[in-house]
Parts: structure tokens; sequence; C-alpha cells
């Protein structure tokens, strides 16, 4: 794939040499800032552990009162939001303009009905007394560290929540692009690191929804 | 009469015509550029800033510290100034001194690239630097903060009433600007050197900035999201950190000090990088074990990630928890101590030229060693025990992070101004500069072992009468440290003007960056990119030693 | 003369060790000192530019070299780090015998309590030559308690008990510190330990106004506050029987077991709700907000004054446990 | 034109996924204690790699990408194992 044609050409950023240098130090510059976006997350994902060995009963009963069938289903969708996502990159490559302009759309779509379901499942818990500070309740044993254990899910689906608006916001951006034919003749680029972020997106649901809602049997 | 450093620095009589100070002038070009070297230089300033403010802020407290009594300003003033200090100088002065500065402007040159990889990223990162910056800044106008540099909770999260929140914010805004220089760093080192620039041809100086980039991507998303969490328990109460909520002030400490250890190699490995430079420049050597320093580099980076719990060893973290992280501690000393013989044994069969930089380079070696020898006894669990918190760690830190990075960035300075400005800077007022900085120095930190063996805790407003001969010696030094380095401040601007033109290559170096003309044309090099075909530094004492006899 | 000191008085047996790990590495940075600076200066004056010295065939590789600067100061190391943790264990852990004093930090002062029930602020009394061990919880922020003439040093952290001990060798008197930065009045928060004769101490410990000892005080506050309404004998309700159980393990509902220690005790009495013990509902009630913690450490100091006891129900057949 | 990956992978990807979601999901209505934890760990951290080798391409790109892919996590694993050190063994004294 080294020979860079004339478009092509047009596309390299003066400080690289070409377009194929362009496109791994985007795709590696990603990476790494995938990489911090990992301990981002990190730092909740340590708080989420450490307690969870400390009050262990206290969380296994806490997260029993989440609603599973929700987390579930928002799972699947951001899966096959995923999918989706994985077809645009390679319709960018392919240069199918309506293909991608749609996949994309179908993506954000996606993203909103993660987004919706999520509202959801917040109003529930609300209505479940289960906020903390908002009419907070807790029948059962150790409320203290029950409540503990909302703030953390909700700090970490909040701060995933606002990740996945972010990627939103992104594709459907990139869609209106899209139509506008920018992503053609070699220049899919952006699309791809784009597709990066919404699978990470993705990939950190993978642990929240067991780490939340599955800790210890139902 | 000219000294023997004047007559053998190679000047060329004329400034090129166009450079990249001169492309294009005004306000909007320079706030809207993306060449990395004029950005280097609005981090110059803007650095600058913060560590005149927290310069004057350590000038109070050391006014401060003169008598036994709080006389001068009250505790809760106190209490702000080392805040503000330790704040201004950790985030906003020291971490990124070397890395944006001389980093930016050097690492493109010095690998053949005509600019960073991300170059518009570049300047968001400085935008979002400053943005950090005034947060931090509307804070300390609008009352300060008292809580350390450090944040300890429930202190941050209930019982302090300044503006931790705001000065929580402007670190974490900050924050995202580190972690931008880092990727791009790393992405402009992998993928943009110059045709036959293998790793291990690589400056050193490079090597220290990949690891240093590691480090600032790895550890400063944990920094964010701590202080996060801090900022939104203190609005609501969450209880992570709240021992009455059931969370544990212990865990606030993991987290922050899994950052905050890693970046004090942020702010050590730079300058081990910039004396790697000079040591071989101005010994016209060959670095001894080349291998070994680079790898030094990139172990002390990784390494550096295992040792946090050295700073709670009275903390009450666990016994066997406390052990594991000394012995991890000793390990990651194992790296700078190669660096140290490394750097000495370069010296051997060498042609020693004193110019600043160099003196500066030698007295890094000297103080850091110094510094670096007192963090094995931090790192030594019973030793800590008694000197936790006192004085001594005071001037442990302050020997490696003044006594070694201040004085590498001041190297470096030295070093690039020509390059940056295409004019030399006044050797013997240099020389004078680096000198005073070395006495001023030892006098300010070298007694504060002493005080902190005493016994001396740190931020204390007030002390008992004892310790005040060494405090008046403390106090002393500081004032001609401070004098060390208005001057500097002062040659410096001057020398913009009326400098000596350098030309090329002043010091006869052998790094790409020297291959062109200084200042340097917008893209770097005029049309040729480089090719290398051989190992950094090769430089021939011999023949500079023959050279010489001849010119004087 | 005080102005001169070098080093702080040595006033207890860990200081002794301490002091000597600190001299050891005091010589030994002069060492490394003297093996990098005097080669630095050395190679200064003899290759300085110009210099007429021998510099033909520079060697600038040697894995044998590099491997030496490696090892040897790993070494070292190891040895540094096996001598200051053994001392570490040494001062972290209290012997059994140690004369008992709870702490309380707040902003600004030091409450202490000794175990016969004579308190003091900011200042604590203690005889020569007897360990002595601190229990210490903070009632805010973290503090830190500091005597360096003992080189002695540990946080007090809110909402747990830490402990600090040692074995005073020198009559006199000696700073306290706090020492973990707490808040406007920090530098404020000092006070002083005298050091006395076993005689004198016995009798400052009598003189004043006769004290009940503080696991006294907790069997008061275990009667008063309805504690043993529910922890005794012949109780109505069902809860568990208090004697001879601290530093064993009990079993919790959850299926884990649990050894009543400081912890477990105060988390049962402000978060009953935490740990059920096997066999038990949860009815006991928080007593959050209402105990302080003097009080809480009374009835932690109580439940282990009869933690030797045998439980009674061994004894009367028909109890509840 | 790229290179560009054959769709019966991408569908491929998705039903693994999928199926992995359900395993974990049913695992969770079975009392298996610890190893509850152990399975729905297990199964998120296979779900990660299968989305980053597929979908992300990491399977077929350089070594230096697996190097950043793997860098985040093993950092993770760093500071949860030694924060850990320290509260799992806080209790072994005394
Ligand atoms: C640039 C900054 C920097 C650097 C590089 C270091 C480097 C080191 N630091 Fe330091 N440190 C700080 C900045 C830094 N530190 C700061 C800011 C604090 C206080 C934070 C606060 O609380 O506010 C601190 C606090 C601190 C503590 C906690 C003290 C306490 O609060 O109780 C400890 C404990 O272990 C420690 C240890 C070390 C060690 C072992 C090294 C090692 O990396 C040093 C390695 C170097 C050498 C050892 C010298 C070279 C070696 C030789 C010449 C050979 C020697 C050979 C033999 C001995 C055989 N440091
Ligand atoms: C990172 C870099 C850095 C740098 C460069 C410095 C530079 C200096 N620091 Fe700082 N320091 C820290 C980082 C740094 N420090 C940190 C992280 C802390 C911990 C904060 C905390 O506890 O939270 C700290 C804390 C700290 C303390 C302890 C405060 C306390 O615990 O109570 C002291 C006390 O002497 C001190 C002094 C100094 C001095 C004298 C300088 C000198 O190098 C400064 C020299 C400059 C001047 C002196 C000003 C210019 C000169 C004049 C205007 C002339 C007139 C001057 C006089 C008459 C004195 N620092
Ligand atoms: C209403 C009855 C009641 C009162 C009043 C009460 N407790 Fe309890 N306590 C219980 C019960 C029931 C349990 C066992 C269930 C549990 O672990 O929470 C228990 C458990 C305990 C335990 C754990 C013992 C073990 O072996 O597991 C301690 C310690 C304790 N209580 C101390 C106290 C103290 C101190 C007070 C007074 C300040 C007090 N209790 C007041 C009912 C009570
Ligand atoms: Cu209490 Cu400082
Ligand atoms: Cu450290």
């Amino acid at each position: 794939m080294n020979t860079t044609t004339t478009i092509e050409a047009g596309l390299v950023h003066q400080q690289f040499d070409d377009i194929g240098q362009q496109r791994e130090a985007a795709k590696l510059g990603m990476w790494i800032f995938l990489a911090t976006e990992v301990l981002f997350f990190g730092g909740l994902f340590l708080s989420y552990t450490v307690y969870r060995f400390v009050y262990g009963h206290a969380f296994v009963e806490a997260s029993r009162k989440l609603d599973v069938v929700i987390g579930g289903t928002n799972t699947a969708v951001l899966l096959i939001s995923s999918l989706l996502m994985a077809f645009a990159v390679r319709a960018s490559k392919l240069d199918q303009r309506r293909m991608l302009t749609g996949l994309l759309l179908g993506t954000a779509f996606l993203g909103c009905v993660f987004m919706l379901l999520k509202g959801v499942e917040y109003h529930k818990d609300y209505v479940d007394h289960l906020v903390p500070r908002m009419g907070f309740k807790w029948e059962g044993a150790d409320p203290g560290n029950a409540e503990l254990f909302y703030w953390i899910y909700f700090a970490m689906t909040g701060l995933h929540a606002i990740h996945v608006t972010v990627g939103i916001g992104i594709l459907l951006v990139l869609a209106l692009l899209a139509w506008r034919n920018t992503f053609s003749n070699g220049n899919h680029n952006t699309i791809e690191i784009a597709g990066l972020y919404w699978h990470f997106v993705d990939i950190v649901w993978c642990f929240l929804f067991p780490l939340l809602y599955l800790v210890g049997h139902r | 009469m000219k000294t023997a450093i004047e007559i053998d620095i190679q000047t060329e009589g004329e400034m090129p015509r166009e450079h990249y100070l001169n492309v294009k002038t005004g306000v909007k070009a320079w706030l809207l550029t993306m060449d990395h070297k004029r950005i280097g230089i609005l981090y110059l300033w803007t650095i600058l800033v913060f560590f005149l403010i927290a310069s004057v802020a350590a000038a109070m407290m050391r006014i401060e510290l003169l008598t036994p009594q709080g006389d001068f300003v009250t505790n809760e003033t106190y209490n702000k100034l080392f805040t503000i200090h330790g704040v201004l100088m950790v985030w906003f002065f020291l971490i990124p001194s070397i890395p944006t500065v001389l980093g930016n402007f050097a690492i493109p040159m010095m690998i053949g690239a005509r600019d960073v990889a991300f170059p518009k990223l570049n300047l968001l990162s400085w935008y979002i630097f400053v943005a950090g910056g005034a947060l931090t800044l509307w804070a300390i106008i609008h009352g300060g903060v008292d809580t350390g540099w450090t944040f300890y909770t429930p202190y941050s999260t209930t019982y302090a009433n300044s503006h931790v929140i705001t000065m929580a914010a402007g670190v974490f805004v900050a924050g995202f600007s580190s972690i931008i220089t880092g990727m791009n760093f790393m992405a402009t080192i992998h993928k943009m050197r110059a045709a036959g620039l293998t790793w291990f041809r690589l400056p050193l100086f490079i090597w220290s900035m990949y690891a240093t980039s590691v480090i600032l991507v790895l550890a400063t998303p944990v920094l964010a999201i701590t202080l996060a969490v801090m900022c939104v328990e203190r609005i609501w109460g969450v209880g992570i950190f709240d021992p009455k909520l059931g969370g544990d002030p212990i865990l606030f400490q993991h987290m922050f000090w899994f950052y905050s250890h890693p970046a004090v190699y942020i702010m050590i490995l730079p300058g081990m990088g910039v004396v790697s430079e000079l040591i071989t420049c101005f010994s016209r050597k060959q670095i001894f074990g080349y291998g070994f320093v680079a790898a030094a580099s990139m172990a002390i980076a990784v390494l550096g990630f295992l040792v946090w719990g050295h700073h709670m060893f009275v903390s009450s973290q666990s016994v066997y928890a406390g052990m594991v992280f000394s012995i991890l501690s000793f390990l990651v000393a194992i790296p700078s101590a190669i660096k140290v013989f490394n750097w000495t044994a370069t010296l051997h069969k060498g042609s020693i030229h004193f110019a600043t930089p160099m003196l500066y380079a030698l007295g890094f070696i000297g103080l850091f060693t110094i510094g670096g020898m007192t963090g094995l006894f931090l790192a030594t669990l019973a030793v800590d025990v008694h000197v936790h918190d006192s004085y001594f760690v005071i001037a442990h830190f302050h020997y490696i992070m003044v006594g070694g990075m201040v004085m590498a960035f001041m190297g470096g300075l030295h070093y690039w101004w020509p390059k940056i400005t295409g004019r030399l800077y006044p050797e013997m007022a240099g020389k004078l500069a680096a000198l005073t900085t070395f006495l001023g120095f030892n006098l300010t930190f070298f007694p504060q072992f002493i005080l902190g063996y005493l016994g001396m805790p740190r931020r204390y407003h007030a002390y008992p009468p004892e310790f005040q001969m060494f405090n008046v010696l403390s106090t002393a030094g500081a004032s001609i440290l401070g004098i060390g380095y208005l001057l500097p401040l002062i040659y410096f601007l001057w020398s913009l003007k009326f400098g000596r033109v350098a030309g090329p290559n002043p010091w006869r170096a052998t790094g790409l960056e020297w291959q062109t003309p200084s200042p340097p044309p917008k893209h770097n090099f005029e049309d040729k990119t480089p090719i290398v075909t051989e190992k950094p530094y090769s430089y021939s004492a011999k023949e500079d030693a023959d050279l010489n006899l001849a010119s004087i | 003369m005080d102005q001169f000191r070098l080093f702080p008085p040595e006033a207890s047996t860990s200081a002794q060790q301490i002091d000597w790990i600190y001299f050891a590495l005091v010589a030994l940075t002069v060492l490394i000192c003297v093996i990098v600076f005097v080669p630095i200066i050395f190679f200064s004056i003899k290759y300085r530019r110009g210099s007429k010295a021998d510099r033909s065939n520079p060697r600038v590789e040697s894995v044998f070299i590099e491997s030496g600067w490696t090892i040897v100061p790993l070494l070292i190391f190891i040895g540094l780090f096996s001598w200051g943790a053994v001392v570490y264990f040494h001062v972290e852990n209290p012997p059994r015998d140690a004369l008992q004093v709870q702490v309380i930090g707040k902003q600004w002062m030091w409450r202490l309590q000794h175990a016969e029930g004579k308190q003091e602020i900011n200042e604590l009394h203690v005889p020569v030559d007897r360990p002595v061990e601190l229990t210490m919880t903070s009632q805010d922020v973290i503090h830190s308690f500091f005597v360096p003439a003992f080189r002695l040093h540990q946080d007090v952290v809110p909402g747990k008990y830490t402990h600090e001990w040692f074995r005073a060798t020198r009559p006199g008197e000696y700073h306290i510190f706090c020492s973990q930065y707490c808040g406007t009045q920090h530098s404020a928060m000092i006070g002083r330990v005298v050091v006395m004769e076993p005689l004198d101490y016995e009798r400052w410990l009598n003189t004043g106004r006769p004290m009940e000892s503080i696991a006294l005080a907790g069997e008061r506050l275990f009667r008063e506050r309805g504690c043993s309404g529910c922890h005794s004998v012949n109780s109505k309700f069902h809860a568990p029987l208090l004697e001879g159980t601290w530093g064993k393990p009990v079993p919790l509902e959850s299926g884990e077991m649990v050894t009543v220690d400081e912890r477990y005790v105060r988390d049962s009495i402000l978060l009953p709700g935490k740990e059920i013990s096997k066999g038990y509902q949860n009815i006991m009630p928080s007593f959050a907000g209402t105990l302080s913690e003097e009080e809480i450490m009374q009835l932690i100091a109580y439940i282990k004054s009869i933690g030797n006891q045998t439980s009674p129900s061994e004894s009367a057949p028909n109890a509840s446990r | 034109m790229e290179k560009v990956v054959d769709p019966k992978i991408y569908f491929r990807t998705a039903i693994a996924l999928l199926l992995l979601l359900a395993a974990t999901w049913m695992i969770a209505y079975i009392n298996l204690g610890l190893f509850n934890l152990i399975a729905a760990l297990a199964i998120a951290i296979t779900k990660a790699i299968v989305i980053a080798l597929f979908f992300m391409h990491i399977k077929g790109s350089s070594r230096l990408l697996h190097l950043a892919a793997i860098a985040g996590v093993m950092w993770l694993l760093i500071l949860i194992s030694l924060t850990l050190s320290d509260f799992l063994t806080r209790g072994w004294t005394q």
C-alpha cells in the first residue's frame, strides 16, 4: 500500500513525508490516548475494587437492586453499535459515501438508545430511592456501604455516559462530513480514529456491566 | 581580555535572513502558531510567570521562618504560601519546564523532523495549560488554598474552607496539557525520525524525553480522576475518601502518589537527558555506556510506578505493603546510580570545557547525588519513621528538584539559547550566575537536612527557638539563590539585542539540531532532510585537545 | 548550646537503633560523594581543555564495569533495606506488657488518657524504662504524633486506630509535634512528653482527683448506654455475650470469619449492620453520633478487659449463647 | 484502495460477543461463590480482547500498537495490585 497516489499526496500534512507515516502516527496517537483513558477510568475501578474487598457483602447486596435487564440490553446495544462502527470504517476505506453516512448515523442512533435506556434506568433508581443524597433509602443491612456502592455506580456509569455522549457528538459531525464527501479517496483516517474511540467506550461497558450488575450471584 | 572559551566558540558573522522568528510576526501569528519552536517559546514565557510567583511565595516563607514566632505573615497566609509555592512549582513550572520548552523546541530538530506529529494538538496543549494556570491564579487571587500541594483528605474535602475546588480544577485541566504533550512526543519519536536514525543512534535527550512521555501519559490520568473524585466528594460528600461515610482517606493517598511519585521522575528524567547532552559536548567525548544510560531512563520510567507507597510508611498503611514499597524504592535508585557513574566515567580522557552549561551540568551531578542519596534515607523504613514530614524531606526534594532539575533546565537553556535566539549569552555573567546559584543553593538547603533530623516538622509557621540558627542560614542562602536566578533573567534579555551572533553551531556539537542555521528556518531544515549514518556524540577529545593548543 | 545540636536527644530504645542506621547512611553518603566527586574533580583538572594529558584510546563502554556498578549498589541496597525493615517491624509492633495510653487528636490539640484514667492535654507523662503503647485516633482530619527524641512518628487517622510505642531511656522533657498538616494551627499543635523516674511517675499518677480507669469507665458506659441490656446472660434480647471474645475469631452471617479487634468492635458500635454475627438478628442500634471517640475507646477498653474472662454461657448452661 | 476486512469476520465477532454476553448474564443466576466474580471478569476480559483484536484491528497491526494497547491495562493492574497489597494485609499484625 505504499504507492501514494497524487490525490493522497494532497492529504499529507507538511510535517509528514507520506500518507502512510501520517496514518501510522495518528493511529499510534489514538492508542496512546486510549491507554490514558484506561487509567482515567482506572481510579474509579480501583475505588470499586478496594471497597468490593472491604465491604464485599454490602456490595453484593446493593448490586442486586440494579436492573439487570436494562443493563444487559444496553450491553447488547453497545455491542451492536460497535459492529456498525466497524462496518463504517470499512465503508470509508471502500469509498462508499452513502453507506458510510448511514452506518455512522446508525451507530450514533444506537448510542442514543443506550443513553435513553440509561436515563430510564437512572429514573427508576431515583424512584427506588437508590440515588445517594437524593432520598436514598436502604432497608437491608449496612445502608452506609450500600450508599457507597451507589456512589461508585453513579460515578462509573456517569463517566461512561459522558464518554458515550461525546462519542455521539463526534459521530454526528462525522456523518455530516461524510455526507459532504469529505472522507473519500483515502481520507478515511478520521473515521478509523473515531472508531477506535467508540470501541473503547464499548469495552469499558463490558467491564462495568458484570462488575456493577452481576457481582456475586443474583 | 577574551577567555579561552570565547576564542574557542565558533561564531559566524551574520544571522540568517529568514528564520522561524521573523517569518511572520505580530501577536496573532504567535497565538496561532503551530511551529513547535514558537510553542516552546510561548511555554517559556508562561512557566517563567509561574516560577516568579512561586518564588515570591518561597521568599516570603523564608522571611517568615527567620524568627521562631509567626510574625511576618499569619498562620493562615503561611499555609496558603506553601500551597501556592508547591502547586505552582510542581505543576506549572517544573513538570512543564524542560519537556515543553526545550523538548518542544529541540525534539523535532534532534530527530530531523519538520515538526511534531500533531502540531495543532501541540498548540492546543499550550492553551489548555494557560487555562489551567488561569484557574489556579484565580484561586490564588481570590484568597488562595491551604491544603498543601498534596490535597490530603479529609482535610481538603471537608475541613479546608478555601478555594480547593478551583485550584484542583486548575491542576486537573493542566493535566490534560501534560497528557497531550506526552502523546505528541511519543508519536513524534516513534514515527518521525530521519532516515538512518535508529533507536540506538538517538541522542540521550530523546530517550529521556521518551521515558518522560511514558510517565506523563500513564500517570497523569490517575491524578485527574483522583482530583475529580476529591472535588465531587467536597461538593456532595460522596464518602469514597471520608471515614465518616465508610471511605478510607488512605485510598486517596494511594491514588495521589500513584501519580505523584512517577511525577517526580517527570521532574528529573528530562534533566538527566539534558545533562547527557552537556557532558558529552563539553568534554568532547562519546558518552560512556550509551546503551546503559538509555536503558536506565526506561527502567526509571517503569520502576518509578512501583514505589509510591514510600510516601505512606507512617500513614497506617500495612507494614507489609511498606516493606514491598521500600525494597522497590531501592531498586529504582539503581538506574540513577548507573547514570551518575556513567557521566563521571565520560569525563575520563575528555577535553573538558568549563562553559556555563557544563558548570550547571557538573552542579547537577553533585546535587542530584546528594539529593538521591538522602532519598535512600527516606526509603529506609526505620529512618523514615523519624524524618517523615520533617525538613529532611524538604531538603531531599529541593536537592533533586532545584539542585538537580532547575540546574539542568538552566544548563539546557544556556546550551540551546544560541539555537533559540541566534545569539550568545555573555559567558562571564553566565559563569557567575552558575556559581552563585550553586553556593546559594547549598546554603539554603543543606541546613534543612540538619533541621529535619533535629525534628523540625514541615509546614510549620512557627517553631521552637532552638531551630532558629539553621533557619537563618537557610534564609540567607535563599537570598543568594534568588540573585543567582535573577542574573540570567537579566543577561538573557540583554543578549536578545546585544549578544554575539552565534552561527549554526557555536559549541561544535554533533546533534542534528546544530546542522541548521541559528535560529532555524520555519521547517527546521532548509529543503534537505538530514540522513544519519552514525552513533550520536561522535566527538573526539584528542582532536579537540590538539586544536585548542593551536588556537591559544 | 541547643542551637548547635546536630541531632536530637536519644531518649528511647528505638532512637538508638534508628540513629545507628542513620549514621551508617551518612557514612555511606560521604563515601559515595567521595567516589563520585573526587574523580569528577580529578578529571576536570587533568583533562581540562588544553592540558597535555594522554587522551588516546578512550573507553566508551564496558559491560564489566557497568555490571560492577549495578551489582555492588544492589547488594548494598538489599542490606540497607533489610536493616531498615527489621527495625521498622520492631518499631511497629508493640510489646504485650506495655502501659496503655489513649490519644485523640483533634484540630488542634492532643487529648491523652492513661489506662488508669488520668487525663492530660498536650502533655504526656510516662515512666522511664517501661514500654508505653499509644492507641490513637482522630476526631477530624489526619494528624501525626511525632516525638523527635524518640524517633517516632505515626499518623493519627480518623475512623481507625493506629499505634505507636516506645520505651523511654532518659528522664527529661521532649517535644511532641503534630507533623501531618492539619489546618490553620497545625504548627501550634505541639506539646511535650515528660519522662519520669518510676516513683515520680507513680506519685504523679496518684495526685489530683482520683480517676476511674478507662476500662472501668467503659464498664460504666456499657451499663449506662444500655449495652448490658442486650449483651448479658439474662437479657430478653438474643445478643452475643462479649466476655472472652477479644482477639478471637467469630463467624459472621455472610459466612466469613472476623477477629474481634478494635476495628471490629468500633464498627459493631457505629455500623452494627455491617457485619452480623452468625445466628443473630440485625437489631443492634447504631451509636454513631451519640458516642464520642473517647467513649468508644473506653468501651473498647472494657471489652478488651473482659477478653480473658470465660464467657458466662459456659458456666451457665441455659444462657442465650 | 486500502485493505479491508471480510464482513464475515465482523459478523462472527459480533455473534461471539453477544454469546459471551448471554453467558455472563446466565452464570450470574447460578451461585458459584467466588467463582461468580472470576467468571464475570474472565468473560469481560475475553470480550475486551475480542473487540480489540477484530473491531479495533489489533490483529494484523504492528507490535508497537499491541504494546500501546496492553500498556494501559498493565498499568491499571499495577495500580490495583499494589494498592490491594496494602488493603489486604492490614489485618495481619496483632
Ligand atoms: C525530582 C524529584 C524527585 C526525585 C528524582 C526523587 C527521587 C527519590 N526519592 Fe523523593 N521526593 C520528592 C521528589 C523526588 N524524589 C518529593 C517532591 C518528595 C516529597 C513529597 C511531599 O511529601 O510533598 C519526596 C519524598 C520522598 C520520600 C517520602 C518521604 C516522606 O514523606 O516520608 C521518599 C521515601 O522513600 C523518597 C525517596 C526517593 C528515592 C529513593 C529516590 C531515588 O529515585 C533517588 C535515586 C538516586 C540516587 C540514589 C543518587 C545516585 C546514586 C548514586 C550516586 C549511587 C549510589 C550508590 C550506592 C548507595 C551504592 N522521596
Ligand atoms: C518544584 C520546584 C520547587 C522549586 C524550584 C522550589 C524552590 C524553593 N523552595 Fe520549595 N517547595 C516545593 C517545590 C519547589 N521549591 C514543594 C513541592 C514544596 C512542598 C509544598 C507543600 O508542603 O505543600 C516546597 C516547600 C518549600 C518549603 C517548606 C515550607 C514548609 O513546609 O513550611 C520551603 C522552606 O524553606 C521552600 C523553600 C524554597 C526556596 C527557598 C526555593 C528557592 O529555589 C527559590 C529561590 C527564589 C527566591 C528566593 C525568590 C527570588 C529572590 C528574591 C525576590 C530576592 C529576595 C529573597 C529573600 C530576601 C529571601 N520550599
Ligand atoms: C438492642 C440490643 C442491643 C444493644 C442495645 C446493643 N447491642 Fe451490641 N449487639 C446486639 C446484637 C443482636 C448483636 C449481634 C448482631 C450483630 O453483630 O450486629 C450485637 C453485636 C455486638 C458486637 C459484636 C459481638 C460479636 O461477638 O460479634 C459488639 C462488640 C457489640 N454488639 C457491642 C455493643 C455495645 C458496646 C453496645 C452499647 C454501646 C451495644 N452492643 C448495644 C444487640 C445490641
Ligand atoms: Cu494536627 Cu498537624
Ligand atoms: Cu516518591
